[in-house]
């Protein structure tokens, strides 16, 4: 049993410590760590300085461009990078589309994409989701017709993050009206620019625009952009929802954000003593700061399995769980900790550029807003009750 | 032994929920929870018509009813409705010039609409503590000045008056040595800033410097015991409101639940989402016995009622989460969109327990009163 | 809204109160509070006592001897005879059979019957789950064949609360096997004295002998023991179920075990301090206290609307489900009150004859036992998970 | 980083459970169980000859292995198998004799099975304190005389020899001033009262009254780091067999829902007891690492070390409650009867927690440790 990383990876460690001090932009550091929200640049900018260095497609083979990372190196890497402040990357092309094209693409398209990808030529949104297949992704009825050299798509797609900046969607559309569900689905890269396609905002409960519904009206997609085979496209997503889940419990991005909120609890007051002094609120601190601990270990324990060859199991369902349960636990205690600052909330002053003074504490302005952002995190990749069936099967229930 | 409400209470609320209904929905929520007033003169003037305000006071202080359980009526309605007007604040200083007397007018003008008084309770440093009150109230020849900043103080920017308490005497977080005052929000030396609220309302922080005020502006005499009573008064506002909203939520839930279909089935076929949401429907029968429970014990005498009301507060802060959190989760994406009503009440149910105390604070309370017992 | 009792009621309580101080045997009592064993004297002793008064079948119409009174009346007697530490009534006779025979028995079983168990001549036990029928109770399968005037019965109960006791009991058994599984069910009475029956014993996780397995082996039963009519057994066995729950939140018991709950705490020392005064034990002790005076409220508001008419909804299966929740609670706090004193066990320290010292604390002999025993309460009484159901039902799921 | 067991451990494990799985099992356990002894020598014999006591110790005190991941391997095992012979008294006491030194040949006699000895280092009004001794040691020539008495000490019955804390100076809760003493059971004013315990193993109350010693009988200097030390391996032994415990319970749990048919399916098929199952194996997952972690921090200084053994106690002992009770309930009434292991595992999880300290007091331990950080 040997639960410290070898000297290599702690070189490792201290290599990217060392380069994420050096590269990582002030002004972005800064926006994480105080709530504020980033713009469609912040993004680009932080791709561009790990395309850079070669770290953006941290699990693509070398040939393709990755960096030749061990589980155990892209663990480190998205844990040193969550507690420096650095924005989680925009996984629908790195993460997500690249891998399956790795996989499954024709070697025209790889030759096209992944360089776009990787040099942020492309923007890439995800088209999964439809209003009436939310858990149940396989009952979608977005329909491509061939038509000569092209598929005609219509239907509607939604939840889609990040859409708004996008230049490209892979797309989940049924092909095969008459095959069983999971049969008739086909997956096609689409130009966001084609005639026909509509991009509508969907404000969040929190007066955000992150996600969109995307429709189709008649958008007419050349049949080179169907990736695999027609109406085999539900084992490519399953590919994907599967193959990336290294950093599926977000350990790093948790301990910041309990760093944060420790930072926060103890600057606030409760009968004139620091509210970390507060037993019941140290109580509940305590609790998430043990579980937190509790699961970085079952996570490096799942990572170690898994560098060693073990199959996958339950494992990533049990992270994703359990992960998401402790983020919002921490945005909820977070919340509490601002007592009655929680309540105020002027959207402007989520933005970096604004002067005004703030309401209350000066770290008050985003922490209710991000407590409700946050309810999402049990909701969506697989909500937690599809996970918790998952685990039941891996039961043998 | 009757939980019916008394025919009175039950056409009052009948009233309130036929007229919201009507003239108030999520479409007028979303107009005035974007305004920068916050508030709707219309529907305020409609609630008074009414006699929403009337009903949180006594006959003799102007009002024709003024039980716990007329508040409890009158705040159940708003919280089942998503009513963001100037109740909350009407209620607590309303209640304080009751008790004291000699402010018949002001009263009156409060029952009638026609002037907005608020309460200004807490302090930035004293989180939830009405004792920890560092503004300072300082003798000048007849009158008094004020120095001090007062946090979150629920419809500041509506309110031509604010019922400030301030310190006259003792250390910064004695019960004694607390007065309270009547400030003009126009008075020199008032700086008002009036924000929204993350659940669509609006409040402010309200700073103080060297105000002057004549000797009439005093309220009362030593004031932490009306605070203290204001607050519960407030809380049996606030409990009863919490449950009208946790109803809403209860029944959109259920309504998704038996509407949306996934793999072949309406969702609330599903057997783990029916027995949580059998644990939700219990919970929620025990907040609303909690907030019956406050309501009971206001008039009693103040441990008996100050335990009560720091249970319920406790309760509803407890179940008020559970209910926010399971009816977004148990809506999916849809919960999180704004244009839905169910997210906007989670969000009111979580903000009442930044309100008065939150969960930790009244559980401290309940067990120290017990200690005391 | 009125939430005091009637000044009617507040006489009727009196009563109660006088008649239990002057009534209810103090070894009885002192047993109960001390978590020591009852006898079946001690029971018998009770019920006599009760019975003498009129009181034992409170909910019987008074034509066959019960005290006519309200809902209110009864739950006032439940629970005031709880906090007085009176034994629970063994519900067997009286306040399930009785109810049965009174609507759906022959004027002759009820002549023969009825009073019987008010004067204590048959103790009566319950005939209804099997191995292979637990939360499924339909799916029972205990065989009656006619044959001339007498079933044969043949098969096996379990659970059998008290059996090793008891003179008499109510089965339910398969008569028509073909039928489907609720309509071939009838309701017999079997005298235990019958040749071919055996009663063993089931020992508890506690070492306790309170339940029992009944195995029927050509049990002739005469056909003037058959309840109402043949195969229509389930309509009787659910009316029992759902008769008389009035006390199914058992709030008089649970106040009464926070209240010993509350002295074992005030004795017990933390850090040289009462271990109330922990606030990690306060806030258990708290939220348990809050939660019990909510479900008082809770089950008086369903009392009342019972008294006022309105139908039975999924409320008693809420106050099933919270009051055992609630039950558990407070043995669970019991025994961590107890700290290191809650291992040891002697089985002996139950009986009230026991002259030994005691080990550590002299209330702490049953504490970890009852904890383990009351188990139970979620699972017995048709599970909290059946109940669950049955809410979920009832709100239209 | 590699969460694999070394080989020898993995072998050491492997035999344990195999000898156990071969001479030990659930009627062993209820003859041994319902004896008044609460050992089973033959069993102990065994156990000593697989090295499951030299396991526990350093090659330098007699044993051949002594780190925190062969106690944890050890314990696992035991755990797994519901084992109750004196592992738990002779690892706490062992340790201390160990790190003081100067006691080879008594440790030999522990390590080859030849005589037992016990801890006691906690008294009736200390509850989980080890800080709390108000048993006396005072100065007598060149001995001591010692009164006092001891709760709740683990085999107490079984052991030859006692490892006593006395108070030799200070208040009644000074970490200073406390003495170690090797007390014979069978000295003059020794009394002691053995009992069986609820799930099935053997304490004992210790009485002192004018117990005379000789020079020798104290054990290392000022004592309340080394019994510190011993108790966080105390945790780190329990965490292992909680964690051994829990997976048996687990598996026996999915045994029965797959098996068990109500409403013509396996109850394992019905979601909300699916979910209930997939909530604790993520539960179970998290105590193994909080096991791991304080196996991992016993050699580390003494703030980390301290503050992962709380962490992991607490952990344990909430989850213990959980597997525990959710075992039992997924069995239905089955779950309740003697005659399954099943609950005797539920309840040795739970008495766990009331052994070394209890969830409540490690979690405001760990609180303070962070504070004084």
């Amino acid at each position: 049993m040997e639960l410290n990383f070898t000297p290599d990876e702690e070189a490792f460690r201290a290599e990217v410590r060392t380069f994420l001090a050096e590269k990582l932009p002030r002004h972005i550091v800064d926006k994480v760590n105080s709530g504020k929200r980033l713009t469609k640049q912040d993004h680009e900018e932080f791709h561009a300085i790990l395309n850079a260095r070669g770290w953006l497609a941290s699990h693509w083979p070398e040939q393709y461009g990755g960096p030749g990372w061990s589980v155990v190196q892209r663990y480190i890497f998205d844990y040193e990078s969550a507690l420096a402040g650095a924005p989680r990357i925009v996984p629908f092309g790195v993460s997500m589309l690249g891998p399956v094209l790795i996989k499954y693409g024709t070697e025209a398209q790889k030759a096209h994409y992944l360089p776009r990808i990787l040099d942020g030529s492309d923007w890439w949104c995800q088209g999964y989701s439809e209003p009436g297949s939310g858990s149940d992704l396989a009952s979608l009825r977005t329909s491509a017709v061939r038509d000569g050299d092209a598929y005609v798509v219509n239907g509607q797609k939604t939840w889609t993050t990040l859409g708004q900046h996008a230049d490209m969607i892979f797309c989940l559309v049924r092909t095969d009206p008459k095959a069983k569900k999971q049969e008739g689905i086909s997956f096609l890269l689409i130009d966001m620019k084609s005639p026909g396609i509509e991009v509508r905002p969907i404000i969040t409960l929190d007066g955000e625009h992150e996600v969109n519904e995307v429709f189709f009206t008649d958008v007419r997609v050349p049949v080179a952009n169907l990736v695999g085979e027609e109406n085999k496209g539900w084992t490519y997503a399953k590919y994907l929802l599967t193959y990336e889940r290294t950093n599926i419990a977000g350990v790093g991005g948790s301990i910041a954000a309990l760093d944060w909120l420790r930072q926060i609890a103890g600057k606030q007051k409760k009968s004139g003593r620091p509210l970390t002094e507060d037993p019941f609120f140290a109580a509940r601190l305590a609790r998430i700061e043990i579980d937190l601990d509790n699961m970085k270990t079952t996570n490096l324990r799942v990572l170690a399995a898994a560098a060693h060859g073990a199959p996958a199991g339950p494992e990533s369902s049990m992270l994703k769980v359990r992960g998401t349960e402790i983020r919002q636990e921490i945005s909820s205690l977070t919340r509490r900790a601002l007592g009655p600052y929680a309540q105020p909330f002027v959207s402007e002053a989520l933005d970096a550029e604004h002067n005004g003074e703030s309401i209350g504490p000066d770290y008050a302005a985003p922490v209710a807003a991000e407590y409700f952002n946050n309810r999402k995190l049990s909701i969506f990749g697989g909500s937690n009750e599809i996970q918790r069936t998952i685990i039941a099967g891996a039961l043998g229930l | 032994m009757n939980f019916e409400p008394t025919d009175d209470r039950r056409m009052l609320g009948d009233s309130l929920n036929r007229y919201l209904g009507d003239r108030w929905g999520f479409e007028a929520w979303k107009r005035v929870a974007a305004s920068d007033a916050g508030h709707d003169p219309a529907i305020w003037a409609g609630l008074v018509e009414l006699g929403a305000v009337g009903a949180l006071f006594t006959e003799e202080s102007g009002g024709f009813a003024g039980g716990a359980f007329d508040i409890h009526a009158v705040f159940h309605a708003l919280g089942r409705n998503l009513v963001v007007e100037p109740f909350l604040g009407t209620l607590l200083a309303g209640r304080v010039l009751a008790a004291e007397g000699g402010h018949e007018t002001m009263l009156a003008s409060m029952i009638d609409g026609s002037e907005i008084v608020t309460a200004a309770f807490y302090e930035p440093q004293g989180r939830y503590d009405i004792a920890d009150v560092t503004t300072r109230a300082v003798r000048d020849g007849e009158g008094w000045v004020l120095d001090g900043a007062k946090s979150v103080v629920p419809s500041l920017g509506l309110a031509g008056t604010v019922l400030v308490s301030a310190r006259i005497d003792g250390d910064a977080t004695a019960t004694d040595g607390i007065g309270l005052f009547l400030v003009p929000s126009d008075a020199a030396g008032v700086e008002i800033r009036d924000y929204g609220l993350i659940d669509g309302g609006r409040g402010g922080d309200l700073t103080l410097r060297g105000v002057r005020l004549d000797a009439g502006s005093r309220v009362g005499g030593a004031a932490h015991a009306a605070i203290e009573d204001a607050v519960a008064a407030g809380i049996v506002a606030l409990a009863a409101e919490a449950v009208g909203a946790m109803g809403f939520c209860r029944d959109a839930t259920l309504d998704y639940l038996r509407t949306r279909v996934q793999f072949g089935m309406p969702i609330g076929k599903f057997q783990a989402l029916q027995h949580r949401m059998a644990t939700l429907a219990i919970e929620i029968e025990q907040a609303s016995s909690a907030a019956i429970n406050a309501a009971a014990a206001l008039d009693q005498p103040r441990h008996a009622r100050e335990r009560a009301i720091s249970a319920a507060k406790f309760t509803i802060g407890r179940v008020g989460a559970l209910v926010a959190e399971e009816s977004i989760h148990l809506h999916g994406g849809i919960g999180m969109t704004w244009e839905l009503p169910l997210p906007h009440y989670a969000k009111r149910l979580i903000m009442i327990d930044h309100m008065l105390g939150d969960e930790d604070h009244h559980l401290g309370r309940y067990i120290a009163l017990g200690a005391a017992a």
